[in-house]
């Protein structure tokens, strides 16, 4: 399976949710579904180029596919392994302005796939798997 | 997309300043969308209306500068993105009986942004109307 | 099946290149078939934003699919009808330097798709279907 | 992707304007690049290499703005897209016998670049060095 290269910049952020729009386009994907995608993976290259390489660079691979009516996207990178799923939640009860700003990018991910996994780069680096299924519905919906 | 903002003064029962986003608020965009807001605050604005009818993306970095902007506009010192919060427990303590706050309100929000405003819960932080007109109107 | 609109402006034309990307990308795409679609569709988009809405705006939808290892990306637009398989080929034996420079989109169309086809929209606008094969080769060396 | 440019001067035999072409060159930023090298030529800049390694994709109009430079760094009148090419005869008698002229020299075109100007004929006006160290060697 072929994958495409983006810098990690957040200046290719924007690329980089063109291309999802793209995948989800081929996929006949709902708009729900695509917003899902284009929100999950944003997120996650957002956290590559800011945490992942601390703001130095390096390179996300990106590859995708139709699986029985789930799109799944992959997002790789070379920076130190960390685990998102570890991550735990954010507590939504605390009202808003109590909050520290952030911390709800992985929390928007959980929301807008159907499962995220990730795995240790043979090595070194991330391999996080976001899967998201054609249901017209957000999850919150079903 | 980038990110387009344009700001515009309307007469209502108080001065409004409406600044419509058009295009896509994300992790590249929303420092600069903050330092905008602070010009808007020091050039005396006091009710901001942000219009979101042209918004089609918004990331978690748009909702810290809604945040930040909300900061803000009640003339808290500019959020310090690297730490340094505790200056809006002030704020907190003032609003937290109605919660929702006034002086940033939210028009014409589309699916998505909608979406991660409630996935958030930042959406219980805004005062949200269908349209600017209604906004304007409800001010 | 579903379209996305895009906004006729040639700003708008790295997004539309990123979302053909992204649909090669999920059909598996070869290098040299990626490229050549990103080029088609590309040249495509700005005529419709140059000459077909003359600058002036409008919208370009945008739609695509995989049909028997054809990748198939459909644009669609509101601006007066136009063919553009109706133009002729451009005259290649003409040094460079003699020629008048332009006039060499729709000639690159032609070379990186495997086929062109306008219709009118019914209503008003424009139809233009370009197809290219999943063939690892540019269609000079097949 | 937006159009980056770096320009470099390099004391090779001649004096030579190593302009790098970053990014993707296209409808949107091909008229802003030929603006550009009219700086140069403007600034006493007469032989240009252009470095098109990190350029990832050349649309039909980036071919125009390489037809344009060509004009300008032979002292043409600035190309006007709007018509009026006749003063480039001169230029085409000037170079006919030779055809490839060597004001402007290419290095480092990645593949889709080179089908582009493969398709077009294009390639025919140009002298093409695999990477930037062998064009500096050559010129
Ligand atoms: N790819 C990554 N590499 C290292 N740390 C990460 C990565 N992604 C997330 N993190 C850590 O997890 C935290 C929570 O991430 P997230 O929920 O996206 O919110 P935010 O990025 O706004 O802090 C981050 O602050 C960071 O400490
Ligand atoms: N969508 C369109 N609407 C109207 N006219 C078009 C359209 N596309 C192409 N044309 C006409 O065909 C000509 C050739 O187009 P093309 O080969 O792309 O080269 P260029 O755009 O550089 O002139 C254009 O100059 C224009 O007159």
């Amino acid at each position: 399976m072929s994958a495409i290269s983006v810098d990690a910049d957040l200046d290719r952020l924007a690329d980089i949710r063109a291309l999802v729009r793209g995948v989800a386009l081929s996929s006949d994907a709902p708009p729900a579904c695509l917003d899902d995608l284009v929100q999950a993976v944003d997120e996650a290259a957002t956290n590559i180029v800011v945490h992942g390489y601390a703001r130095r660079g390096g390179a996300i691979d990106i590859e995708a596919r139709l699986v029985d009516e789930q799109i799944v996207i992959v997002l790789s990178d070379t920076a130190p392994s960390f685990d998102p799923t570890s991550v735990p939640e954010p507590d939504l009860s605390v009202p808003p302005l109590r909050r520290r700003p952030g911390g709800m990018g992985i929390h928007l991910i959980r929301l807008a796939t159907d499962s995220m996994v990730h795995r240790a780069r043979p090595g070194g680096g991330n391999i996080l798997t976001l899967t998201r299924s054609l249901d017209p519905r957000p999850k919150e919906e079903r | 997309m980038a990110l387009q903002t344009t700001v515009e003064r309307v007469a209502a029962r108080v001065p409004v300043t409406v600044m419509a986003l058009d295009g896509e608020l994300d992790a590249s965009n929303f420092e600069r969308l903050i330092e905008d807001v602070r010009g808007l605050y020091a050039a005396g604005d006091r009710t901001l209306l942000l219009d979101l009818s042209g918004l089609t993306f918004m990331a978690s970095s748009g909702l810290v500068a809604l945040h930040a902007i909300v900061l803000v506009m009640h003339g808290q010192r500019p959020p310090d993105l690297e730490g340094g919060w505790s200056a809006f427990h002030a704020l907190t303590d003032a609003v937290e009986g109605s919660e929702r706050q006034t002086e940033v309100q939210l028009c014409g929000a589309q699916a998505p942004v909608t979406r991660v405003l409630e996935r958030t819960g930042l959406d219980r932080l805004f005062v949200s109307h269908p349209d600017r007109a209604s906004a304007i109107a409800a001010i």
